[in-house]
């Protein structure tokens, strides 16, 4: 349970995916103008990154690993994610349409979302089990979340202040990534 | 390796396909076609700004008719063309709606504070809701300049934003940028369906038109010579500006803020300017109607609120007819009202104005004798507006009243309005204080009778236009105030011969707020008459809606005999039959039964196009009192121009020829100059507004 | 239907198409790969065990099957002047968070250890992971073949808290030394003995 | 000629990514600790983007619409296997210290978007120009910003020694937080040398410079 909790912290804090991992960066910048829009894109995130990095481990487990073809892992993985995705928005749109009207409009966003694919693979190359896999990816998804709604909730409140013609917009908006990744850094020192 | 690396992609591949493939198939949600084809032809980048989730959520919004092929504001004109192509929609009849603009006090409007933040409006709104003492005001720090995506958006000199309308595309993105609403986005038809709202900034004269003319914009306009402009201004609000120029009462100028400076504005006269302009070029400006919706309206009654819904109705593209029970349009504007107030010709270039936007007219049919609601109703009619006026004549209610000789003042009037001047004598007595009263006796010593106007209360109750009872005295009416008539006198024949009338005193006020008239006993007096017209208290004929035999209607009156309408709205009981105008109120001024023409229009659209008639709980129902100053300050005096006349002495008295004349360029430019350009709260000081802080509206700070 | 087989064989195709050239690319480069793959990983590991060698030892590996199992063995040589001073080779245990990799080198002339380092390992940051560190790795240096933890009785003093990972790494180094005893003959005769 | 040029030399400034065109940030701050991180990834990004464009480019005309994206993301990511192998077999240490973001550059927006935007509609030269020269300004961009954070954050520059002896290393530079304000403040610097360009050759300054997510159109999909 201790491990599970570590695994939690680590990855929503400590190693969180767009502040410390460096993935995720464009929807990271281009969706954080609103929070409503912030909130929408990171549950998006997190249900999709949670799916596809389990999908993705039995592709590993059962398909790559038994055949030797530990090499082409980026290709299936992207293939496998792509068609995931689409096929859960087709499901979505059919099965939950007010799920599909909250969420749906972002999935396509997230296909060539870094953190999905990155969260995939790191939980490939870390060797994890499938419990762990989920915990891992869902954990990821929520820091990503955590990250985007932070910064839109502060780029809502910069939107209004007096920043340098210059800086306004997307370099303002990385400067204060830079510096939340700064106060994330702080967390370092938890595990 | 090769193999397997084969077998396991070509698998996959194969997989993913058909699964998506399938899905699709299964997991297909019965959706148009055309969401798919609009939405490959809109650029797909999900940009927010149609105000739709996505280019797919406006795709459905087009493909359910929520949106017109326009939906798109970035994609622009080839796009809008491509998605009509797809939806077979006509995009050029789309109505173009610009950003627009409220509030006209930028700098001049007053500060409570001295604001030294982060220059964004909605910062300073953020502080005890911005430094501007109107509550609704520009703040001027240009936050919709700089959300504007498509540059459309200056900040004037005046530090209010100017809309380039080329520029525009109605994207809305500073309509939510602003936090005090100053913008709005707003087409032709939003304009006119537009009930005044105690946030709009609304100077008093506008508040206190019954009509809500945007006064203080067409009077810039003027000013700026700019005067077809101001025509259109006008013509949002009332379509009968050639009338109101010439008889409207301007209850506007009671509550002129220059009032407290010196005189009101003389702003009926710059209206009657800028009328007389277009007319005297004959230029009929283009008036700018709707997309074509087909849907019929009757309108029965073909007076000033009658022709005014038509005009709306058909400005909002629905196809009105109105019914007119007498040989020509225009009601008591043309059986009412005389010649040398208002010339026949001057009215029927108006109403052929308003005919012309294609208006169906039927002459000669009275409701209830040659056609009724129902048949109305089988011919395809979807909704009644009852403009039928207050024509029945109160009576005096006293003894010999059936004498011969004895005539109402509308049937005077009307009489001479056909054509057919009834024969009067030499001896007229005119009882009544309103205006049928004046015109009836105005018109009686144009006729070369000798004229007495009987009123049982003093000059100061007249209810008339003081210049109509100015007017009156000038042409030799003779008064006597304090009177009622208690007996006609008739000889064997059964003709009036006099007029018996008592002296009354004023005693204590009634509900009306006037002192009511007591009979002082003994006081009876006679005084010789050939005619007597009374003129007291119009009804609405109500016998119309019965149908005979019967002792019920399904419409509502009032315990004043009118039809009962809802004040907002002015639905009668009868969901898809409006009513306004004297019919509602009873006897009132013309550019009342102009806005209340507008006002049913407005309700009729509602209710034809989404069903229900929305009502802002805000809407403006009497003068906002922050707005009524006491006193002005920081202003010069200027003399109001004079009302210009035509004629005088014999040809006055003898002929019918207008009376008031029209403003000529100078005094025009003059008498605009003197107008203060009030907002909701600010107006034009002689003095410049540094450093005037207010703590409380209206009120300086020593 | 037509349109959705179009799909399906386009993109089996492409797939199909790409695979055969991957898997191409790959075969061509899977020699070269793993070169790199000890120059980089194993490389450096080996540079920690061994010492005083003038050859590379990556290059001059060589693979013996160990007696009796069919497994095969990677050595690495050390020599100088063409003559061997020693050996190094990897081995494998399960410890907590998956496989930790050491690379065990062993002095010929001495009989003894030369060194361990350790190659991958996915231990507990901060706790298992101090296995990798010099203070753990260190105690090694020229041990006695006879390895084993102070808990067991041994001279190894493990991590405190990470008993597993501690355990793991003392028993891959068992388990190289049981392997290097089985095939060192093999061993002096691929390589002259400097000793 | 002067259409591939222009073509080739949009990539080289007016669309320079990801000054320009805000796109492909992971890694732009991930890889950049080094300029010589900068630049491996670079050039395997050129070569991606080239041979993405070429192959998009001629398949245009047989894929359906439909799976218009996954044979794009099948083809990228064919490439990005090639690139890892051939890495792997040449440039090991580099294929380390990028990691995870090798396998990465097939999420990269810049691929996708200049599939679906420009190669999936014109004939093979000029995509293959177009994805050159968009390559080649992502890779100076990276080497720069690389260069920068390596002279402040270690005080060399491509490995070589450049700052002053007693000069002591700014390591935030080279940790995540450096990446993200170094990036802001040249993406601001950016601007104040656009609109002074704009200024002095008499053009409208604009406000903001494109850098909103719109020209990739790939988000859409």
């Amino acid at each position: 349970m201790k491990e599970y909790f570590l695994l939690f912290i680590s990855a929503i804090f400590v190693n969180n995916i767009v502040l410390a991992q460096y993935l995720g960066n464009c929807p990271f910048i281009g969706t954080s103008k609103k929070i409503s829009v912030a909130i929408g894109m990171g549950s998006a995130v997190v249900f999709v990154a949670t799916m596809s990095a389990s999908i993705t481990w039995a592709v590993q487990e059962y398909l790559l690993d038994p055949m030797g073809l530990q090499y082409l892992q980026t290709l299936t993985f992207i293939l496998v994610i792509a068609s995931l995705v689409q096929f859960v928005e087709m499901f979505l749109k059919k099965a939950v349409p007010p799920l599909y009207k909250s969420l749906g409009i972002f999935l396509p966003l997230i296909t060539t979302n870094c953190a999905v694919m990155g969260i995939a693979i790191i939980c490939q190359r870390e060797e994890f089990s499938f419990i762990k896999t989920v915990a891992f990816s869902f954990a990821c998804g929520m820091g990503f979340m955590l990250a985007l709604i932070v910064l839109s909730a502060i780029r809502e409140r910069i939107e209004v202040s007096r920043t340098p013609k210059s800086m306004k917009g997307t370099p303002i908006a990385l400067i204060m990534a830079g510096l939340m990744s700064l106060a994330f850094f702080a967390f370092k020192g938890m595990i | 390796m090769i193999l397997n690396s084969l077998l396991v992609l070509m698998g996959l591949g194969f997989t993913a396909a058909t699964i998506l493939a399938v899905a699709s198939k299964i997991l297909h949600v019965k959706e148009d076609p055309r969401i798919a084809q609009v939405e490959d032809v809109l650029p797909g980048v999900n940009c927010g700004g149609c105000g739709y989730a996505g280019c797919n959520g406006a795709a459905n919004a087009v493909v359910e008719g929520k949106s017109g092929a326009n939906v798109c504001v970035i994609g622009g004109i080839e796009t809008a063309q491509a998605v009509g192509a797809v939806m077979g929609l006509e995009v050029l009849d789309m109505e173009l709606e610009l950003a627009f603009r409220d509030c006209t006090g930028g700098q001049r409007a007053e500060e409570l504070f001295n604001y030294e933040g982060a220059g964004n409006c909605r910062a300073q709104a953020l502080l005890y809701g911005g430094a501007k003492t109107c509550p609704e005001g520009c703040l001027g720090l240009g936050t919709c300049e700089a959300v504007c995506p498509f540059d459309a958006i200056h900040m004037g000199p005046e530090g209010l934003p100017v809309v380039d309308p080329l520029a525009c595309r109605a994207c809305r993105k500073c309509v939510e940028a602003c936090p005090r609403g100053v913008l709005s986005i707003v087409s032709m038809s939003a304009k006119l369906l537009h009930l005044e709202e105690v946030n709009d900034c609304l100077a008093p004269c506008q508040q206190k038109c019954p009509a809500n003319i945007n006064i203080p914009r067409y009077i810039e306009a003027a000013k700026n010579g700019d005067y077809a402009g101001a025509v259109n201004i006008i013509r949002e609000r009332n379509p009968l500006l050639l009338v109101c120029g010439r008889v409207c009462p301007r209850p506007c100028e009671l509550d002129c803020r220059r009032t407290h400076v010196d005189e009101a504005v003389g702003i009926n006269m710059i209206k009657r300017f800028v009328a007389d302009w277009e007319m005297n070029n004959n230029l009929r400006l283009h008036i700018p109607c709707a997309k074509e919706t087909g849907r019929k309206i009757a309108v029965i009654g073909g007076g000033p609120a009658g022709l005014s819904c038509a005009n709306f109705l058909r400005r909002l593209g629905h196809s009105p007819t109105i019914i007119e029970a007498m040989p020509e349009l225009g009601g008591q504007l043309r059986y009412g009202i005389p010649e040398y107030r208002l010339p026949k010709k001057d009215l029927a270039w108006e109403i052929q104005g308003i005919l012309d936007l294609g208006i169906d007219v039927r002459l000669n049919q009275k409701l209830g004798t040659n056609f009724t609601i129902n048949d109305l109703e089988e011919e395809g009619f979807e909704a009644f507006f009852m403009g039928i006026g207050a024509w029945a004549s109160g009576t005096m209610r006293i003894d010999g009243e059936k004498a011969q000789g004895v005539i109402s003042g509308t049937e005077f009037l009307t009489g001479i309005g056909l054509g057919q001047p009834p024969n009067i004598g030499d001896n007229v007595i005119v009882v009544g204080g309103g205006n049928t009263a004046i015109d009836a006796a105005r018109t009686s010593i144009r006729l070369g009778c000798d004229v007495t106007l009987l009123y049982r209360r003093t000059r100061a109750e007249m209810p008339a236009n003081i210049e109509e009872i100015e007017g009156a005295a000038d042409e030799g009416v003779k008064f006597i105030f304090l009177s009622a008539p208690t007996k006609v006198i008739m000889d064997d024949k059964g003709k009036a011969t006099h007029l018996e009338c008592i002296s009354m005193e004023l005693g204590e006020p009634d509900d009306s707020g006037r002192r009511r008239p007591v009979p002082i006993e003994g006081t009876e007096e006679r005084y010789p008459a050939d005619t007597i017209i009374s003129a007291i208290g119009q009804k609405p004929q109500l016998s119309c809606f019965y149908t005979e035999g019967e002792e019920q209607c399904n419409i509502d009156f009032t315990r004043w005999r009118t039809i009962d309408a809802h004040p907002q709205t002015l639905q009668t009981s009868i969901p898809m039959v409006f009513a306004g105008g004297d019919a509602v109120s009873g006897p009132d001024s013309v550019i009342s039964a102009v806005g209340a023409g507008r006002i049913a229009a407005r309700s009729i659209h509602y209710l034809l196009t989404i069903g229900k008639i929305p009502l802002a709980d805000n809407t403006l129902r009497r003068l906002i009192p922050y707005t009524l100053f006491k006193d002005v300050d920081g202003c010069k005096n200027k003399t109001r121009t004079p009302m210009p006349h035509n004629c005088s002495g014999d040809d006055r008295i003898s002929t019918f020829k207008e009376i008031e004349g029209c403003l000529t360029e100078e005094e025009l430019q003059h008498e605009t100059s003197r107008c203060l350009r009030c907002g909701l709260i600010c107006y034009d000081r002689d003095i410049p507004l540094e450093n005037v802080f207010t703590n409380r509206v209206g009120e300086k700070v020593e | 239907m037509k349109e959705g087989l179009k799909m399906i064989a386009v993109l089996t195709l492409i797939c199909g198409m790409f695979s055969v050239t991957l898997a191409g690319l790959k075969e061509a480069t899977e020699s070269r790969i793993e070169e790199q793959v000890l120059t980089y990983v194993q490389g450096p590991a080996i540079n920690q065990v061994l010492s005083g060698f003038d050859n590379s030892p990556v290059t001059d590996r060589m693979k013996f099957t160990v007696h009796g199992t069919e497994e095969r063995v990677t050595v690495f040589p050390a020599l100088k002047e063409g003559l061997l001073l020693g050996v190094a080779l990897e081995t494998f245990t399960k410890g907590h968070g998956g496989e930790v990799g050491v690379m065990v080198g062993f002095n010929l002339s001495g009989e003894n250890l030369s060194g361990i380092a350790i190659t991958t390992m996915k231990e507990t940051p901060g706790i298992g992971a101090r296995i990798a560190g010099h203070g753990f790795t260190s105690q090694f240096k020229d041990h006695s073949m006879d390895v084993e933890l102070t808990s067991k009785g041994g001279s190894i003093e493990g991590i405190a808290g990470a008993t597993t990972s501690s355990t793991a790494s003392v028993e891959a180094v068992k388990q190289a030394v049981s392997i290097f005893q089985k095939i060192k003959p093999q061993i002096t005769q691929a390589w002259p003995g400097g000793s | 000629m002067s259409k591939l040029w222009k073509e080739f030399s949009k990539g080289l400034w007016k669309d320079l990514p990801p000054f320009k065109v805000v796109l492909g940030l992971c890694p732009v701050l991930a890889v950049t600790k080094t300029a010589d991180n900068g630049f491996g990834m670079g050039l395997a990004v050129i070569f991606v983007l080239t041979m993405s464009n070429v192959l998009v480019s001629i398949f245009r005309k047989i894929i359906p619409p439909k799976v218009r994206i996954a044979c794009f993301i099948v083809i990228a990511a064919s490439l990005v296997v090639s690139v890892e192998l051939l890495m792997q077999a040449f440039a090991y240490p580099l294929y380390q210290q990028l990691g995870i973001f090798v396998p990465l550059i097939v999420v990269n927006c810049i691929i996708l978007g200049r599939a679906e935007a420009f190669a999936s509609k014109n004939p093979i030269l000029l995509s293959a120009v177009d994805g050159l020269g968009m390559g080649i300004g992502f890779t100076i961009s990276l080497t720069l910003l690389g260069g920068i954070r390596e002279l402040f954050g270690y005080g060399t520059l491509f490995g070589t020694r450049i700052m002053p002896e007693h000069y002591k290393p700014f390591s935030f530079m080279v940790e995540a937080p450096g990446a993200f304000v170094c990036l802001g403040l040249m993406l601001s610097a950016m601007n104040i040398f656009t609109s002074w360009q704009a200024r002095r050759k008499g053009q409208a300054v604009l406000d903001n410079p494109g850098h909103e997510c719109r020209s990739c159109g790939i988000c859409s999909r």
